[in-house]
């Protein structure tokens, strides 16, 4: 899947590597441009507002999935895992007001509980992964039906919905905003910065980018790669638990249609991005910017009543695609032989 | 037989061709050309552009500017590979084989024999076997690559080669990774080849060899031509000298006494793996150690086991009189044992990442500041590498993929030296490395072994091991055959214990 | 052996009208099973009509079953599966979404689509005025959903209110609550939302409440008949003033008509239609039933 | 994600390898064992065969999968795919009927229409991934969603139907029996074969893997790589084409819910059965094995109702992923050091 890096000469690297980082900038501007020019309302700042809000929870688990995918992995149980911890979250925090009351205290209870799950499920992919010796595809595929039916089963069904009064202490963390931005947005900006700096300053995402280039090579260079894989997941997980945090008072409520998609719309993002699915090449920055694009595509198709509502999926898949094409598609030079 | 050959126009030629990667010129208007039945051979410090001009006459880069004759008449040859059909064959310098396919497949692949549109495996497995059988190579054509060594990787890229039926036959370092032994086998096909009139193109560091086999040598200094006669009007010396440009002073260096008294800083006791048993050694604090044997004797596995790399079923390692049982190279490392591996594709460098990331890659815990990567402290890092090793890259962000090989052997040299081991095992230190850095190479081991480090040499180069080596063990088919100090280093003791014509299980 | 062994069919819950369907069925499950000894219930859910025509065809093989109550997860694909089971001698009940082909079912249970819509419609109509503006959240794109959207659209038809647009929020909650917060960035003048369903509700109360433009009269009409919904009807919230009844009951009387067409005399067979009750704060009381997950 | 195939000894390699063929056979057998032994039916003539049917349309198209993904592709859009190409089959034939008549005629012309849908949706993702230059994760998640999308727009949100009397035609394809086997069973063995065949007993087959294994390499034996990405794309849509052509007569409909998780019930088949995510090495097989191993897992659940309906995802994630476990773990010997 990463054709275009393979057997180029540098310098058409060179180029097509300002483009790389470029790209999707450009594209989320041209995005905005049609945004604007079918309605001035586009550019509004509570639309703005909304548009950052709405990217904060899968951006934030693409930052994680960045990790993993860069290492070599994938992890689709993404979406299903939001869910299962968003309904456990509920549960926790519904059963705890009884003793600790309708306060932070058990808001804060909640989110622990969140962060726990969060990375125990990371680390059980990372472990099946890792010492079981089983595909990443089908170790995450499998906990994303496992994940997905608990949730179910919690919610019999139906709905998990947060205590009433609860709802009240929990939901300024969606809605009330901080210095003109809203709390998930500063999360997301949080745990952008955090992540590029773990990936592009520190020895850890050094590994990382070492394990999805060549995993004997990484091996012979003295890094532990079961470990720094394992963390891999462990961090998505923890990314998935604070993308569930900000998740959770927007509606107060988790079913088994939470998150549905959000793996292939958090992979995505992070191909979009830049980040090389097989790994060993990874870019929050442009992670990022993907997670922002999509969020952007489907904002834009609310905007207009031009498309037929049974086409937004064809206009979103057409969006996607001319997206990344015109990213990487040689431009300014003939294209290197097949 | 040279003066009817000389008659001929060249099968394949090169005119003022140069060759530049962007920005970076890499060969300078150099000329070459190859006559039928001949043996060419190019040399040139590691770096000077050979593999790059014989990519340039295969097709495998087009050239910037001049022309290229096939037969006198100017072309534009094809690329990828397709210039096979015109008869022009490269067996490329880094291994050029589908890790997870078949011998078999792999020699075949692109020009499958088939018969009703169906694949005729069977046909395909014979003739695989009759080529082995004819270079004496004991290989199942159903094994897959992975399983190979790399000698033995080698050959299959040659019989691969072979098997073409190319009129032009071009080979980067084919003889880098073969002993002695196979080179013979391997030259006395290239005698076969010439005689049938096939033009060979050949690239060695490996002076002895250039002077055995080829009838003209063509020299290449920093991509620019420099000479092109029959051998026989150079020395040894002479081809060295014109190709580093300076006079080469003794290839190994004076070799210091060992103290015998001094620290053992490593004892091994009944090392027993999958493909070793009962081995034991010792290592002396500022003792050069050489290991040799044949291909897939167990050299490599033995460090490996130590190094936390491969599972060890039983025996006793002892680090400093300490005994210790590395769970992983970090392990290794952290205890000041360092190895470097020979295999720098699959296990050393990264190839698409810089020359940066991949020096610092091993010791990257000594360059973390605070939380984060100290990016000064590794820039000063790869500075002191390339002085210290003369990594030549005209291009200081090239990726490690790009570099030319002996240029990525030092690189990984410099690698292991980066992280400051006490003892260093150096598995095949100078494969593909041309004699100016070789000696440097020398040079550099035993002043290690002076300043008090301990070193491991494991080499299928003869001389390597009796030059610079104080001891030497000789391994077959995963056992220590016997161990060799002093006037006893030489070769005919060595092969005689390497083929099991003497010596026991030696122990310690 | 003469134990009556009936399969019950039916959609993997994914929504919480779903889930109170499970509720009931599994409710009727277990007071049936005690009620008569002889009778096995089956309870099998799918999650896609393929899965479903499988699990139908297991419920021939395997448990070898006497009578089939099923809810389509669509009528056309599953036509032919419950055919099959017809031919076996099965009695057939088919519950909310009819077959494709008459005649199959013996007995035919259902809530009414296009009722909802028109009812729906209507009350916009007793609460707007010409030119007043209202947007359309609707469902998964399926006949249900069309069913209700077209009769909806024939009854405002003409009243002059104008439909500023309409977008599918899929009965999920998060989408109704980004499809509305893009609707209310989009028109500045709203007056009313038809949601639909109550769980698009939910996601559009909650995106109002955020712009605050929950106020001004504007109001929201959902469907279905959520608890919370018909408790906050009957505590006389004015932003969602009406609910339109859909009951995930309707399960629980196809089985109770079904095992009764084993049990009893008389004739059983026939169409059981339920109606789209408008829920207002003076019935509500009648329709609330707090144990329900739903 | 083919981490265990990496950098291990010859001798190991060989011992893993018999049980890695011999894995997904084992695992089946004692899928049978534990459904025989909940309900003796399980074993009926009719059960197998409802298996066996069941098990053609992800098998077929876990074949053409395993063309895409030997070859170091990734194809997410077989099941909108299916989905679109049954509904334009039966739009086709239900016009057709008009001219044509009810008869064997329509049908052909319905079969016809969804093959050359079929190859021109694959060369589509084939072209896009290699000429385009696209990730092809990126390629088939956008068409996944048009086709999808495509398929509502036709249906008008709701459901395609056959006509009526064309179905009585059409039906046997799926419901008949031809020597004691259904129809579509023939279909399954006959792809199997000409797949298997191809993979490994044609040169075609060998360039797949060679491209998955080492695209460079691939490369430089003058292989056509674009050429022959293409192909197991068209290939993969070929199989589609196949496996909705049986589907249509089931059903005799197609909505936007059709084929649904199809892609990723196909992937999990190759992989379970051996075949490496990241190319390079590709079992045909195994792939069957894999296809069948799903839908008795599913088969299965239906025997029981000791397991609450919710948590049938969950057993199917546990038993996908022992499933995998059992043949991936290395039994009889140490592992080897990470
Ligand atoms: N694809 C490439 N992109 C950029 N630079 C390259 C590329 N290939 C080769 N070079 C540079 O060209 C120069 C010549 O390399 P080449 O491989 O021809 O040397 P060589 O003579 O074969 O050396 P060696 O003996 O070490 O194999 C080197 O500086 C190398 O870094
Ligand atoms: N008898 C054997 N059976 C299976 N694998 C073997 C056997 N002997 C060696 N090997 C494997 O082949 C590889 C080559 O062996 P090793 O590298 O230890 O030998 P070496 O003496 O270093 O030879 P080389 O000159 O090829 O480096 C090792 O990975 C080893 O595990
Ligand atoms: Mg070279
Ligand atoms: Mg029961």
């Amino acid at each position: 899947m990463a054709e275009t890096t393979a057997g180029e000469t540098k310098n058409s690297r060179l180029r097509n590597f300002d483009f790389k980082t470029m790209g999707p900038a450009i594209a989320l501007l041209i995005l905005c441009i049609i945004g604007f020019s079918l309605n001035s309302a586009f550019l509004s700042e509570g639309n703005i507002t909304n548009l950052l809000t709405r990217s904060a929870f899968i951006g934030i688990i693409a930052v994680g999935a960045t990790f993993v995918i860069t290492a070599g992995g994938i992890d689709l149980s993404v979406g299903s895992m939001a869910a299962v911890i968003a309904g456990i979250m509920i549960i926790v925090m519904n059963n705890a007001v009884e003793t600790l009351g309708t306060g932070v205290a058990t808001v804060l209870l909640g989110c622990g509980c969140s962060v726990i799950l969060g990375l125990g499920a990371g680390w059980v992919n990372g472990f099946l992964t890792t010492k079981g010796k089983i595909e990443a595809f089908i170790v995450t595929l499998g906990t994303m039906g496992i994940f997905r039916s608990l949730v179910t089963y919690f919610a019999d069904g139906g709905t998990l919905s947060l205590d009433f009064d609860l709802r009240g202490t929990y939901r300024p963390v969606y809605y009330e905003a901080f210095f003109g931005l809203p709390i998930p947005v500063w999360v997301f900006i949080i745990v952008s910065i955090a992540g590029w700096i773990l990936l592009n300053r520190t020895a850890f995402g050094r590994y990382c980018t070492a394990i999805g280039s060549n995993e004997a090579v990484a091996r012979y260079s003295a890094i532990k790669v079961d470990r720094i894989k394992t963390w891999t997941y462990v961090i998505q997980g923890l990314c998935v638990a604070l993308a569930t945090i900000i998740y959770v008072p927007r509606l107060g409520s988790a079913s088994s249609s939470t998150g549905v998609l959000w793996e292939l719309e958090a992979i995505a993002a992070v191909i979009i991005g830049g980040t090389v699915l097989k790994g060993g090449y990874g870019r929050i920055g442009g992670t990022i910017l993907g997670a922002l694009i999509l969020t952007t595509i489907g904002n834009i198709l609310n905007f207009t009543d031009m498309i037929s509502n049974y086409l937004n999926g064809t206009m979103q898949g057409l969006i996607i695609i001319v997206a990344v094409w015109l990213q990487r598609a040689d431009w300014g030079r003939k294209s290197s032989k097949e | 037989m040279l003066d009817s050959v000389q008659a001929e126009t060249p099968v394949l030629a090169a005119e003022r061709v140069s060759k530049s990667f962007g920005a970076i010129p890499v060969l300078f208007s150099v000329s070459f050309d190859l006559r039928a039945g001949e043996v060419h051979a190019l040399i040139g410090e590691n770096g000077a552009g050979k593999s790059t001009l014989m990519k340039v006459l295969s097709g495998f880069h087009p050239a910037t500017s001049g022309t290229l004759r096939v037969d006198g008449e100017e072309v534009t040859l094809p690329p990828n590979g397709q210039a096979e059909d015109m008869g022009i064959v490269l067996i490329h310098q880094e291994l050029n084989l589908a890790e997870q396919m078949t011998v078999e497949e792999n020699i075949f692949l692109g020009r499958e024999q088939s018969r009703n549109g169906f694949l005729d495996r069977a046909a395909m497995t014979e003739a695989v076997r009759k080529m082995f059988l004819d270079v004496g190579l004991d290989i199942s054509p159903k094994a897959r690559i992975s399983s190979l060594s790399i000698a033995e990787k080698q050959m299959v890229e040659i019989v691969k080669a072979m098997s073409r039926n190319a009129r032009v036959l071009i080979m980067d370092e084919p003889t880098a990774v073969l002993t002695e032994a196979e080179t013979t086998v391997f030259f006395a096909q290239v005698e076969k080849l010439k005689a049938k009139g096939t033009a060979i193109m050949f690239v060695s560091h490996k002076l002895q060899e250039v002077q055995a086999i080829a009838d003209r040598v063509t020299i290449l200094r920093d991509g620019q031509w420099i000479a092109t006669k029959p051998t026989g009007e150079f020395t040894l010396d002479a081809m060295a000298q014109m190709m580093v440009g300076r006079e080469l002073s003794d290839l190994y260096p004076p070799m210091n006494e060992a103290d015998v008294d001094a620290e053992r800083v490593l004892e091994i006791e009944g090392l027993t793996t999958q493909n070793i048993r009962n081995v034991s050694f010792d290592l002396r604090k500022g003792e050069v150690l050489g290991f040799s044997g044949l291909i897939g004797s167990g050299r490599t596995e033995v460090f490996e086991a130590i190094c936390g790399l491969k599972d060890i079923d039983s025996g006793v390692i002892r680090v400093h009189g300490e005994e210790v049982r590395f769970a992983s190279v970090a392990d290794a490392r952290d205890a000041g044992i360092c190895y470097l591996t020979k295999d720098r594709k699959e296990k050393g460098l990264l190839l698409e990442q810089e020359m940066r990331p991949n020096m610092t890659l091993l010791a990257l815990p000594r360059f973390v500041k605070g939380f984060m990567i100290d990016r000064d402290a590794e820039q000063e890092a790869l500075a002191r590498g390339i002085r210290r090793f003369d990594i030549r890259a005209r291009d200081p962000k090239v990726k490690a993929g790009d570099l030319s090989g002996g240029n990525q052997q030092k690189l990984l040299l410099a690698k292991i030296m980066e992280a400051d081991p006490k003892i260093v095992i150096i598995d095949e230190p100078t494969r593909g490395i041309d004699v100016g850095t070789k000696q440097q190479i020398y040079h550099f081991i035993a002043a290690l072994a002076a300043e008090g480090m301990s070193v491991v040499v494991i080499s299928s180069e003869m001389p390597e091991i009796i030059g610079v080596c104080h001891r030497v063990f000789v391994m077959r088919d995963g056992q220590i055959m016997g161990a060799l100090t002093g006037d006893a280093i030489n070769e005919t003791e060595i092969v005689r214990y390497a083929a099991g014509l003497k010596g026991e299980k030696h122990h310690g | 052996d003469d134990k009556i062994t009936i399969g019950v069919s039916y959609p993997t819950p994914t929504h919480a009208w779903a889930a109170g369907m499970n509720w009931h069925a599994e409710q009727a499950e277990k007071r049936l099973e005690a009620l008569y000894p002889d009778v096995d219930l089956v309870l099998v859910n799918s999650p896609d009509p393929g899965a479903q025509a499988s699990a139908i065809e297991d419920l021939v093989s395997v448990n070898q079953i006497d009578a089939l109550v099923v809810l389509p997860f669509e009528s056309e694909p599953l036509t032919d599966p419950v055919l099959n089971v017809k031919k076996t001698g099965a009695l057939i009940t088919v519950v909310d979404r009819g077959l494709s082909q008459p005649g199959i079912e013996d007995i035919y249970v259902a809530g009414n689509n296009p009722e909802l819509g028109r009812v729906s419609a209507q009350y916009m109509k007793t609460r707007l005025k010409e030119g007043d503006n209202i947007v359309v959240l609707r469902g998964i794109p399926t006949l249900i959903d069309n069913e209700r959207f077209d009769a909806f659209m024939a009854e405002i038809e003409g009243s002059g209110i104008n439909v500023l647009d309409h977008k599918h929020a899929n009965w999920n909650r998060d989408d109704g609550f980004e499809v509305m917060q893009d609707f209310l960035s989009r028109f500045p003048d709203i007056d009313a939302v038809w949601a639909q369903d109550d769980d698009i509700a939910i996601g559009v109360v909650a995106a109002l409440k955020q712009a605050g433009r929950d106020g001004d009269g504007m109001f929201v009409v959902g469907g279905a008949g959520m608890k919370e919904t018909i408790k906050s009807i009957m505590d006389g919230d004015e932003l969602i003033p009406v609910d339109v009844l859909y009951p995930p009951s309707m399960i629980a009387t196809a089985m109770d008509v079904t095992v009764n067409a084993f049990k009893s005399n008389g004739p059983v067979a026939g169409r059981y239609i339920l109606g789209a009750t408008l829920i207002t704060p003076e019935n509500a009381a009648d329709f609330y039933f707090p144990d329900s997950p739903f």
